[in-house]
């Protein structure tokens, strides 16, 4: 398992057909098409409402070619426990059963029934894409908008609050497994998404994914903004293994190094217009004092 | 309205067992041939120690009205301090028979004129050798000796049935024993 | 053979005998003995079943929509604020067609808190799309939990067994369960036409169009408004389905024959009583006091609610001098809700009785037999003068 | 039972391409691969292919050399911002490209 997949081995089979309603340049669609090639065939995803909701296609036609069982907003995690509940009961252990939910439907609205499932151990991999606001509904702030960020509920000011940490949340269930991942990294996030299926009981990912209408950055500059997230050590990359914490990929790679100031990060956003020198000022010394730790 | 319906209250305190002596009488009542049989406990928050009552009907037909009990035949005292807190005859009917788990003799408790059946349940289950405490099974043994409105037999069966892996033989036996020291006054 | 016991476990024990696969377990009074009872039997393995205790009735009733749609026969158990909490699922598991049975202990709704039984909880739900079976009695809970199952299985639409919290839930009363081989021959094991399945994709409840749009192989599929006539059309069937489903049950088990009403000295009567749920056998008592002064009255409870049974009840009912309907629910701003259905339901009716309404009971306000054999005599001293609006019974103002 | 077929409808997608139609017709600019510059053309190997790895919308071919799908490409231009080699260029659509010519 700790063999890294690489762009020349990665499977050429795509699980996702083009043509799909996602935006140009849609972090999600990159992750989302990493990520079912990492589940394969023999999976069964539960969906809330989201961009995914809409990637997947309107009726009659569908965008994954997995089986998918779209769930109310507030449900996805008591689904997806009913879900591995009915494989238990068929005698099926051989298929991933996957939540894969936006940061609102993960952080806000869906956080008690995915609680609920971490609790009981149910053997789940609960996927997060987190782009930092409700996108599908057109950029209004969630519990992981950053603070500072404009988003049409915030439109002046921006957020007053800081982003939630859901990983730590999760963390604290004292589940098996919990990692962080970028859509600018994919072959970070399949070799996350990979081990998730080789283990028992409930797996977290939390997966930040770049949107350009929502971000306000050129739809070609997804991967860059997402790097500069982990580059300037404000997304961390990271595992929680049985409660070890260690950080992979790029974020390994920047201990003891020098990071890029987060001040390079925010200038390629619209969504950061408005953040004032304090703030930023505060931010970076909050980084520093987090990477002083690591 | 119906004249055919045994009214039977039962007053005890939460965590007593009164619901399951009343069950069991339910399910020897029907084994005797009575059709309706219908237990109803107090609606609602049950705390342990705190005065509760259960309602039993029977008759010889199906019973449709479920509302409990107003106008009791006969009442059933698992605890005689209960008499201090609770008003446990009330409703009474005037031919009606109170069967009280207490200590003095039987002259000594009056209901207003109503027979009254006394029994030191409490005291011969220990005698039997249940631990102490446990009156729900004592307390039918005194009841059958009072109403005659179940075989006593049938009783210790329904017991047996009941408590089967909780001291079954031990608390048929104190059935038996209060059976055999129940004291009937009254008129 | 006969077993003396509560309302709650005659439920568990229909569940146990239809082989439910997975239930979802959320407490809420007056149902919690029922999902007790069934952990029991999953613990000691008399139940074959994945039993998974959720944190909420919304993420129970979230287990049996993904359960369902997996392929599995799904269960849940609730009351009152536990159901409203659903209410959104509800919609989804009827509009997704998924086979689910739930039973609902009855209860009233806070605010103010209350956990005694009225049908405020279901009857707030009639309009969701599910089947509404109410049983009076423990053998109808068992009988009818498992007829649910079958129901709900041959039609695709969800089914609710409401039965009267604590009048019913927490009472002992005898019934007799019947036995495992015979309910296995009269209800198939569980089979849907679609389910979630690696070797066949699809995307279920994905957004769907206002109008009709070709699929992947160029048919034109329905929208959202076909799928949802769809779904009227297949209910109002549900009623002749049921109706076959009974008569099934009666010849296996020797009980049932009234699907949609079940009448009490109604052959000859000019007035007839009508509600839903035990009260409707309480006022049996009050009907043979009355058939004694030689009035002729009998009663009539509705056993099937949604759909609601039009036919029955116009035949019930049509011809008769006058309806008196007692409910312990109402639409508020409105009238009681059966009562405003039934009133619907005679408009066409040539014979068309007088009709008036009675709310009583809210909150578990004790029902008196002494009032309803009061009520019911003015009515029927004087019928046709009652007005439109209910009149409300035992209350203390 | 009843004859009657009932659940004939319920919503459930059947997989298949272009669920939001052809959209190609998304973009507004084009990528074009400079096939001189490619790196797997050039060295001839199964290397590089930031292309297909990046390319959100399963429209670049992991083939020598690779292939754009103009019937779904919606023209991101994360392909040529992510080309290690500086390969590809995104045009104007207006702009008649090189075969057109």
């Amino acid at each position: 398992m700790e063999k890294k997949t690489t762009t020349v081995n990665l499977t050429e089979e795509e699980f996702v057909h083009p043509g799909n309603r996602a935006c140009s340049g849609c972090g999600l669609s990159i992750v989302y098409r990493m990520g079912l090639k990492a589940l394969g065939k023999n999976t069964i995803l539960v969906v809330p409402p989201s961009c995914l909701t809409v990637l997947q296609g309107l009726y009659p036609v569908a965008s994954s070619k997995l089986p998918v069982v779209n769930v109310t907003f507030a449900s996805t995690g008591a689904a997806a426990t009913g879900v591995r509940g009915a494989m238990k009961a068929l005698k099926k252990t051989d298929v991933n059963v996957v939540a894969w939910a936006g940061d609102g439907g993960t952080s806000d609205i869906g956080i008690q029934a995915l609680s609920g499932a971490c609790e009981r151990g149910e053997d789940i991999i609960y996927i997060c894409y987190d782009n930092e606001a409700y996108m599908n509904t057109g950029v209004q702030r969630s519990g992981t908008t950053p603070q500072g960020v404009l988003t049409t509920t915030t439109p002046i000011k921006g957020k007053l609050q800081k982003k939630k940490d859901v990983p730590s949340i999760i963390a604290a269930h004292g589940i098996g497994y919990v990692a962080t991942a970028s859509a600018a990294f994919p072959l970070d996030f399949y070799d996350k998404v990979k081990k998730a299926t080789t283990l028992p009981g409930p797996k977290y990912i939390h997966v930040h994914t770049p949107c350009p209408p929502g971000w306000s950055f050129e739809s070609r500059y997804t991967i860059k903004i997402g790097k500069l997230a982990v580059q300037t050590g404000l997304f961390d990359l990271y595992e929680i293994e049985n409660g070890q914490f260690r950080l992979t990929g790029a974020s390994e790679k920047l201990i003891g190094q020098k990071r890029k100031p987060v001040t390079d990060y925010f200038a390629t956003q619209g969504r950061f217009k408005s953040l004032d020198k304090e703030l930023v000022a505060g931010v970076q010394e909050q980084i520093d004092a987090k990477w002083a730790n690591y | 309205m119906r004249k055919d319906i045994i009214e039977i209250r039962w007053h005890g305190r939460g965590g007593q067992g009164a619901i399951t002596a009343a069950k069991i009488v339910a399910n020897a009542a029907f084994a005797s041939g009575y059709k309706g049989a219908v237990m109803t406990p107090t609606f609602g928050t049950e705390r342990r120690g705190a005065a509760v009552f259960t309602s039993l009907k029977i008759s010889r037909d199906k019973i449709y009205d479920l509302s409990p009990i107003s106008t009791p035949d006969m009442i059933i005292v698992l605890d005689h301090t209960l008499l201090d807190e609770v008003d446990v005859a009330a409703g009474l009917k005037e031919n009606g028979l109170v069967v009280l788990n207490g200590g003095k003799p039987v002259e000594e408790y009056d209901f207003k004129g109503r027979k009254v059946a006394v029994c030191d349940v409490t005291h011969h289950a220990v005698t039997a050798g249940l631990p102490p405490g446990i009156v729900n099974s004592g307390i039918i043994g005194a009841f059958c000796r009072a109403t005659g409105l179940v075989e006593l037999d049938v009783l210790l069966e329904a017991i047996k049935k009941e408590f089967s892996g909780k001291r079954p033989e031990l608390n048929a036996k104190a059935a038996q024993i209060a059976y055999d020291n129940t004291a009937i006054g009254g008129i | 053979m006969h077993i003396i016991d509560s309302g709650n476990v005659a439920a568990a024990t229909g569940v146990k005998l239809s082989r439910a696969q997975v239930i979802a377990a959320y407490p809420i009074t007056p149902q919690t003995p029922l999902t007790e009872k069934l952990s029991e039997f999953v613990e000691s393995e008399e139940l074959d079943a994945q039993y998974i205790p959720v944190e909420s009735e919304h993420s129970a009733m979230g287990v049996c929509i993904a359960a369902s749609t997996a392929g599995t026969r799904a269960f849940t158990a609730t009351s009152a604020n536990g159901l409203l909490y659903m209410n959104e699922q509800l919609h989804w598991a009827v509009g997704a067609r998924l086979p689910i049975v739930m039973c609902v202990a009855n209860r009233g709704i806070g605010a103010p808190w209350t956990v005694w039984n009225d049908q405020q909880d279901s009857i707030a739900q009639r309009d969701v799309g599910w089947i509404q079976i109410y049983a009076n009695d423990h053998q109808q809970i068992i009988d009818s939990v498992i007829k649910a199952f079958r129901l709900a299985q041959a039609v695709s639409i969800p089914v609710m067994v409401c039965y009267d919290g604590y009048l019913l839930s927490h009472t002992y009363m005898p019934f007799e369960p019947p036995e495992q081989e015979k309910v296995d021959n009269f209800l198939p094991p569980f089979a849907t036409k679609h389910f979630l399945d690696p070797e066949n994709p699809g995307n279920f409840n994905p957004v769907t169009l206002p109008d009709i749009r070709p699929g992947v192989d160029g048919k034109i599929m329905p929208g959202y408004i076909e799928i949802r006539h769809n779904l009227q059309m297949d209910l109002l069937a549900a009623l002749d389905v049921y109706e076959e489903i009974d008569t099934d049950y009666k010849k296996e088990f020797g009980r049932g024959g009234h699907p949609f009403v079940e009448e009490y000295k109604c052959d000859d009567a000019d007035f007839v009583a009508v509600c839903i749920g035990s009260l409707s056998y309480h006022l049996r008592d009050v009907i043979d006091s009355m058939r004694e002064k030689n009035v002729k009255i009998g009663v009539m409870g509705v056993q099937i609610y949604r759909p609601f049974p039009n036919e029955a009840i116009t035949r019930a009912l049509s011809g008769r001098k006058h309806v008196i309907v007692f409910e312990k629910a109402l639409s508020y701003g409105n009238q009681g809700a059966l009562y405003a259905d039934i009133k619907s339901a005679l408009y066409s009716c040539e014979k068309r009785p007088t009709i008036q309404n009675f709310i009583l009971g809210l909150g578990g306000r004790e029902i008196k037999t002494g009032q309803l054999l009061e009520v019911l005599t003015e009515a029927c001293n004087s019928p046709g003068t009652a007005e439109d609006t209910p009149r409300w019974i035992g209350l203390k103002l | 039972m009843t004859d009657r077929n009932f659940c004939e409808m319920i919503s459930r997608g059947a997989p298949g391409p272009g669920d939001g139609g052809k959209t190609g017709s998304w973009r507004v600019l084009r990528p074009v691969i400079n096939l001189e510059a490619c790196i797997p053309v050039k060295t001839n190997k199964m290397a590089c292919f930031n292309c297909w790895l990046y390319c959100p919308d399963c429209s670049v071919s992991k083939t020598i050399p690779p292939v754009i799908d103009f019937e779904y490409c919606k023209g991101c231009g994360i392909c040529a911002e992510e080309c290690p080699a500086g390969a590809i260029t995104m045009v104007d659509e207006a702009t008649p490209i090189e075969e057109e010519k």
